[in-house]
């Protein structure tokens, strides 16, 4: 018994293996992008971020040759398929965090309209009244956006 | 609901060895305890360890509502009185309701409910139950030595520059906590997915089921969050290594956004289970199918999707953008809608029902008219207008409460009641349940009650003295007065509930009549749950209240004494062969 | 309206009717829906009790058209109620271009207040009726949240950062002012009263220091420390070698050296006083000397007063109407005690008197350490 | 779930729990498990990440001074590193799946001193900040001209996520090293668990492929930042 490899003991397909050559050619791609990474972040490419998306690129792809061949997701039932979805889904909707700070600067702020490079316009638009003052003790007299 | 006879087998044996079989009796040392890999006993541990918990969580809440009868305080400094509602708080969250439902019901019924042997990983799950009493252990020792005053919510830079209290360890034990809630949450989800009984579909399950799966979901996404963010201050109390401080250029603000992106889930991970209890005990006791099944498993799904997208609903004020906060605010309505439509389903599953006003019905009516009071006030809060002058008073404090512990602790109690007879064999006194019941929904709403009013004039939480205000006082009192009421009606069921050990009746398979896998088998159930795997042939809640209304009549008329609240006939062990009259054709 | 029950804190400011509005409306739902969920149980509970002889035939399991009339209701009244509250918010967050700037600074356990033309007070705060108000915060050490609830106000006080909330008085009287943000020890003793008063009782009020005499409008105490402290030196009218002019930066784009730009608000120009180092302009090194824990947070304002003066184009005066001092409202002119002699004079007397609750930073010896640092590097 | 009753009488099942009715269903609920453990994984460092997107976006040039005192050689070596016994795990688990005993020990073997390889350069580089006095704390920036001219709070910021990523990331590799190599004494005694089984060397290989995905965004993250 010991000696029947297990996937044709069990009998029923629940693994796949890989092939070896599989393995040792991602290794080779792995580590031939790790390489492109480094080259690609000593070029100037007029822009750092072009630096930074190529490098988060590069990552990426790298990430999912390790998950789709050495983890063996590509042989992997719908249901694990979905669970290694579901981590990576949750972790991108997390960055709206950064929608916080990314919006913070167009937060309006008084008596600044005309210095504001765009111009003088603020995020929101607004009217001011003339400069006449309203009643003392008037509740609301501030116009309504 | 048809299935394999499970006494099969034993039907020959005597009395005594029937009682050999069930997982409580199945060896009485200490060590078989501690290393068992039972679902059930697992179960039960954890409700011992809970209850323990819970009762050092009241008794700070206790210290807190004596301490506000006075404007300027009864007995504590203004230090101990922080350190007691930070353990209040702490304790209440961390090793009760995030733990409560999932860790004892959870554990002990999902795998009967699907009718399978046991959890998928049995071993884990006691690493579970360890890895709680790790961080339970460690949280207390904080808390006795040093203590913690920062709160339950630990925003930086007070937790990580200004305390001077022991908050490093009392995180550390919270990240123990947060571990063992993920660990169980794995395997609820490898459970549900991989160990359901043939002929058990997903649109079969039992609508507790659905809400475990959903409340997993949140847990594995959203604890390991809140454990790096927490341990992020430890990091920077002990080892120094500033990420949220200001002087730095780090941003305090993006600390609550991380810690509620973990915590506004965590409120789902601590009412999702209520919702499932409601549904079982809703459903059981009007002897009815739960009117809109599909709707009510989706909404479960929906609330746990939707609840990662509003965590800066709980930081309008707090300098985040007023473009965020709109958009919070925006979703934080639309998430109110899948709660809403559960309500009024539970609502109209009663309608042409069969209902039966027991003790575990009275706390579900109760959630109900609790649930809808709390989650109404919370759109005063996901109102961006309103929220400005309500949040951080006691509005939120009551607000949370009504959802907390109208909700949670009140399902609770029902599941506690309901599923008592499955877990012990014994039944308790209906009586003194039903009247325990009616207690624990008027001392809550006087408690708690008086706050929304308090809040709404002003008075904000987390204040010691209010010398300066006295006006709050008349509120206080009362509040304080309610929590007596309150304190005595969760005391009590602890003295029946331990009574029905000593000498409560025996209970049989199915003294509710309820329908379920989990009644078909014998109460307490045996180690491996079911003799043999059960096939599952027809629909959950699969009641005929017509059908069931006519047999009543008929029982009525041949026994007139029924053991009050449980159904007539499936009482007590001895009538075995008619424990099945008790709901199914 | 319903505001004047006892149940109800004083409505005192603009915000209150608009708020107080979407408040009941709120709680006309609230009530609606309890009592409509309420009765329907209890009217089921008893109708289809066990043993009640009620019809039960043909029960409904599945009602699509019920399903979505309950979800699509709930979801349009719950947008109507977002829409009302978001624009109270909205209203909340865009302060009026006149409005009267106050600076606040929260520390440790009280609340210390700056008016435009250097009257100070703590735990007070003295505001018109009538008159929109701006307070500029900031916290000196941990979180904490200004909370007037009879004006329906309440913002976080963030340390390193300046937020910002507005008003306007209308009702003359004294209210509560809380810390509703949870700060430490003596939390609920961080508060005081704000007192709105009539609008010529007030610019008496204010035109007599209040209840300390002021040395100076916060502006003139702006000009004084910036020279006192050798801004000028660098800093003139126009740029130098050593330093850019800081006339008419106020809220404008600024390059800085790192390839990023920045709006010149209070938040980076406090910044660039303390850490200057962090964030240079473009086009000059690091050459000013760093201001943490030379200069107090009291300090601060009163430079960003001046700052703003200066770097508004065309200049905001001093004494203009829209700084609204003593002078602009009751037309008599306010009194002004001599300078202080010098500036360390002046800061040791601002010392003593400001800080006669002084905030130790406990427990952390990361952050007493990272003082010390600083102050090693100078 | 096909069988229903009779579970434990497949002779071959020996590596079978009880709970489960046969290996399939027990083989996927141990992927799926262990896939789930790795999704909380994610959101775990995901946390980190975010953190550090924020703050590099908030601080670029200085971040890329600081980054400067970094030793790109020695990250690239500990890369190459990763990626190796990366790959030798994938084989291990190949030839569990074949009952090659050998092969598994050798390949185990390899990523062992793989490993133990990776912690020894990462505590080269760690010696090194240290002497440099670039560890967040009252002691940071003793020495300025390893800032390379960054502000120092926001370098302190940047060694503060430098050193709580990467030392996080060495836990895992600890961790990995103790699974690991109880996995290979468990082979080396020719246990029955896992040589009848070869999800027990999967689920090691799932996370020790995990530990090399972190890294694998740690790396240009942390050591190859571009001039702003």
């Amino acid at each position: 018994m010991a000696t029947t490899p297990l996937s044709k003991a069990a009998g029923h397909g629940g693994h796949h293996e890989v092939k070896f050559n599989h393995l040792f050619g991602n290794l080779l791609a792995l580590m031939a992008l790790m390489g492109i990474t480094i080259w690609a972040s000593y070029v100037n490419f007029g822009n750092s971020t072009i630096n930074n998306l190529i490098a988060l690129l590069i990552a990426s792809v790298k990430a999912c040759l390790v998950i789709w061949i050495f983890m063996g997701v590509k042989f992997a039932t719908p249901l694990t398929r979905l669970w290694v979805a579901v981590g990576f889904i949750v972790f991108i909707l997390m960055f709206g965090i950064l929608g916080d700070y990314a919006t913070r600067r167009f937060e309006p702020t008084a008596g600044w309209e005309l210095n504001r490079p765009n111009g003088g316009g603020t995020a929101l638009p607004r009217e001011w009244p003339p400069a006449k003052r309203p009643e003392q003790g008037a509740e609301n007299f501030r116009p309504r956006l | 609901m048809s299935s394999i006879p499970i006494e099969k087998g034993l039907e020959n044996s005597s009395p005594h060895q029937r009682e050999q079989a069930n997982y409580l009796t199945v060896d009485w040392s200490l060590k078989s305890w501690l290393t068992t890999g039972d679902h059930k006993r697992i179960g039960i541990m954890y409700l011992i360890s809970i209850s323990f918990f819970f009762l050092l969580g009241g008794i700070s809440a206790g210290l807190i509502r004596y301490e506000l009868t006075s404007p300027a305080g009864r007995v504590l400094e203004s230090e101990t009185y922080n350190k007691i509602f930070s353990a209040h708080g702490i304790l209440m969250i961390f090793t009760f309701l995030v733990v409560a439902i999932p860790a004892v019901f959870g554990n002990f019924l999902l795998p009967l409910m699907i009718g399978a042997r046991d959890l998928a990983f049995p071993r884990l799950n006691l690493m579970s139950w360890y890895l709680y009493m790790i961080g339970g252990t460690l949280i207390l020792g904080g808390m006795i030595n040093g203590g913690v005053d920062s709160g339950w919510t630990f925003y930086v830079p007070y937790s990580s520059m200004y305390a001077n209290s022991n908050i490093a360890l009392v995180i550390v034990g919270i990240f123990f906590g947060g571990f063992s809630s993920i660990t169980t949450g794995i395997n609820f989800i490898v459970t549900t997915h991989k160990m359901r009984a043939p002929g058990m579909t997903w649109f079969r399950l039992p609508l507790f089921v659905w809400a475990m799966y959903a409340t997993s979901v949140v847990i594995i996404l959203g604890t390991p969050v809140v454990a790096i963010t927490l341990l992020l201050i430890v990091f920077e109390r002990v080892f120094q290594l500033p990420i949220f401080s200001p002087e730095l250029g780090g941003d305090p603000v993006l600390f609550q956004h991380l810690f509620w992106f973990y915590s506004h889930p965590a409120v789902y991970i601590m009412i999702l289970p209520a919702f499932g209890i409601q549904s079982e005990l809703i459903a059981n006791f009007a002897r009815k199918r739960i009117f809109g099944y599909h709707f009510v498993a989706f909404s479960t799904l929906a609330i746990a999707g939707l609840g990662f997208l509003v965590w800066g609903h709980h930081m309008f004020i707090s300098s985040q953008s007023m473009y965020q906060g709109i958009v919070f605010s925006l979703i934080s309505f639309l998430v109110a809608v899948p709660s809403a439509v559960k309500i009024f389903n539970w609502t109209a599953t009663l309608y042409k029902g069969n209902i039966r006003l027991t003790s575990p019905m009275i706390y579900a009516l109760s959630f109900i008219g609790l649930f809808t009071v709390g989650g109404l006030t919370g759109l005063f809060l996901g109102s961006l207008g309103t929220n400005v002058h309500l949040t951080n008073t006691y509005f939120i404090v009551a607000h949370f409460h009504y959802v907390m512990v109208g909700g949670s602790l009140t399902a609770f109690l029902g599941a506690l009641h309901y599923w008592w007879p499955k877990m012990t064999g014994r039944l308790y006194s209906e009586s003194l349940a039903k009247w325990n019941a009616v207690l624990v929904f008027v001392g809550f709403n006087l408690t708690f009650f008086p706050q929304f009013v308090m809040g709404w004039m002003g008075m904000p939480r987390r204040y010691h003295y209010y010398y300066f205000a006295p006006e709050y006082q008349p509120y206080h009192l009362m509040s304080t007065a309610g929590a007596s009421v309150l304190a005595l009606g969760l005391i009590i069921p602890g003295f029946y509930l331990l009574k029905s050990l000593a000498n409560g009746p025996k209970a049989s398979a199915n003294p509710w009549g309820a329908h379920g896998l989990e009644w078909e088998t014998a109460s307490p159930p045996v180690t491996t749950n079911f003799e043999q795997t059960p096939i599952v042939m027809d629909e959950v809640y699969d009641f005929d209240p017509v059908l069931e209304h006519e047999q009543a009549q008929a029982r009525k008329a041949l026994e007139p004494t029924g053991y009050e609240g449980y159904e007539p006939g499936a009482l007590a062990e001895p009538k075995k062969d008619e424990s099945d009259l008790g709901g199914k054709s | 309206m319903l505001t004047n029950t006892p149940f109800s804190p004083p409505s005192a400011s603009n915000f209150a009717a608009e708020y107080d509005f979407v408040f009941f409306l709120l709680l006309g739902l609230t009530i609606f829906f309890s009592v409509v969920v309420g009765i329907a149980v209890i009217f089921f509970t008893v109708r289809y009790r066990q043993g009640s002889k009620a019809d039960r035939s043909r029960p409904i399991y599945e009602d699509l058209r019920l399903e979505t009339t309950w979800s699509v209701i709930p979801l349009l009244l719950g947008l109507v109620m977002f829409f009302l509250g978001a624009k109270v918010f909205v209203d909340m967050k865009v302060p009026p271009k006149d409005a009267q700037e106050i600076f606040i600074i929260g520390k440790q356990w009280m609340w210390h207040v700056q008016h435009s033309n250097g009257v100070r007070e703590n735990n007070t705060l003295h505001v018109p009726v009538g008159k929109p108000v701006k307070l500029t915060m900031i916290s000196q050490d941990v979180i904490h949240a200004f909370y007037i609830p009879a004006f329906r106000v309440q913002m976080h006080v963030v340390p390193g950062r300046y937020t910002s909330m507005w008003f306007t008085p209308t009702k003359a009287g004294k209210y509560h002012l809380f810390c509703s943000m949870y700060c430490g020890t003596q939390h609920s003793e961080m508060g005081g009263t704000v007192v709105a008063m009539e609008p010529k009782a007030w610019a008496n009020w204010i035109a007599n220091g209040g209840e300390s005499v002021p040395p100076m409008t916060l502006e003139q105490a702006g000009q004084k420390l910036y020279n006192n402290i050798s801004c000028n030196n660098c800093h003139g009218a126009d740029d130098n070698l050593r330093a850019p002019s800081l006339y008419g930066i106020w809220g404008k784009q600024r390059k800085l050296s790192n390839g990023t730009s920045v709006v010149a608000d209070e938040t980076y120009i406090r910044e660039s006083i303390l850490r200057p180092h962090n964030r240079l302009s473009s086009g000059y090194g690091p050459t000013m000397p760093i201001y943490e824990g030379k200069i107090t947070e009291q300090d601060i304002p009163k430079l960003l007063t001046y700052i703003k003066a200066i770097g508004t184009p065309g200049g905001v005066p001093a004494s203009s109407p829209t700084s609204l001092d003593a002078a602009a409202l009751n037309g008599t002119g306010g009194t002004m005690t001599p300078f202080a002699s010098n500036a360390i004079q002046y800061q040791e007397n601002l010392k003593k008197r400001l800080d006669a609750t002084p905030t130790t930073r406990r427990g952390n010896p990361a952050v007493n350490a990272i003082a010390a640092q600083e102050e090693g590097r100078q | 779930m096909a069988a229903i009753a009779d579970a434990h009488g497949h002779g071959h099942d020996e590596a079978l729990h009880h709970q489960f009715e046969d290996m399939d269903q027990q083989n996927e609920a141990y992927l799926v498990g262990m896939w789930t453990f790795l999704v909380t994984e994610v959101m775990f460092f995901g946390t980190l990440f975010i953190i550090y997107t924020l703050y590099r976006s908030m601080y670029q040039m200085d971040w890329y001074l600081a980054h400067e005192a970094l030793n790109i050689p020695m990250g690239g070596v500990n890369t190459i590193i990763l990626l190796i016994s990366s790959f030798t795990v994938a084989v291990a688990v190949r030839s569990a799946q074949r009952r090659e005993r050998n092969l598994v020990l050798w390949n185990l073997g390899i990523t062992l001193v793989c490993a133990v390889g990776f912690l020894g350069i990462k505590s080269v580089e760690y010696m090194e900040k240290f002497q440099h006095n670039l560890y967040p704390g009252p002691e940071f920036g003793r020495h300025p001209e390893y800032l390379h001219g960054a502000a120092p709070n926001f370098a302190q910021l940047y060694y503060g996520l430098y050193f709580g990523m990467t030392g996080l990331h060495a836990v895992h590799v600890i961790v990995g090293i103790i699974v690991i190599a109880y996995l290979w004494v468990k082979w080396f005694l020719n246990a029955k668990n896992v040589t009848l089984d070869y999800v027990p060397t999967e689920m090691v290989g799932l996370y020790w492929h995990f530990v090399d995905l972190v890294w694998i965004f740690l790396f240009p993250l942390m050591y190859l930042m571009p001039k702003p």
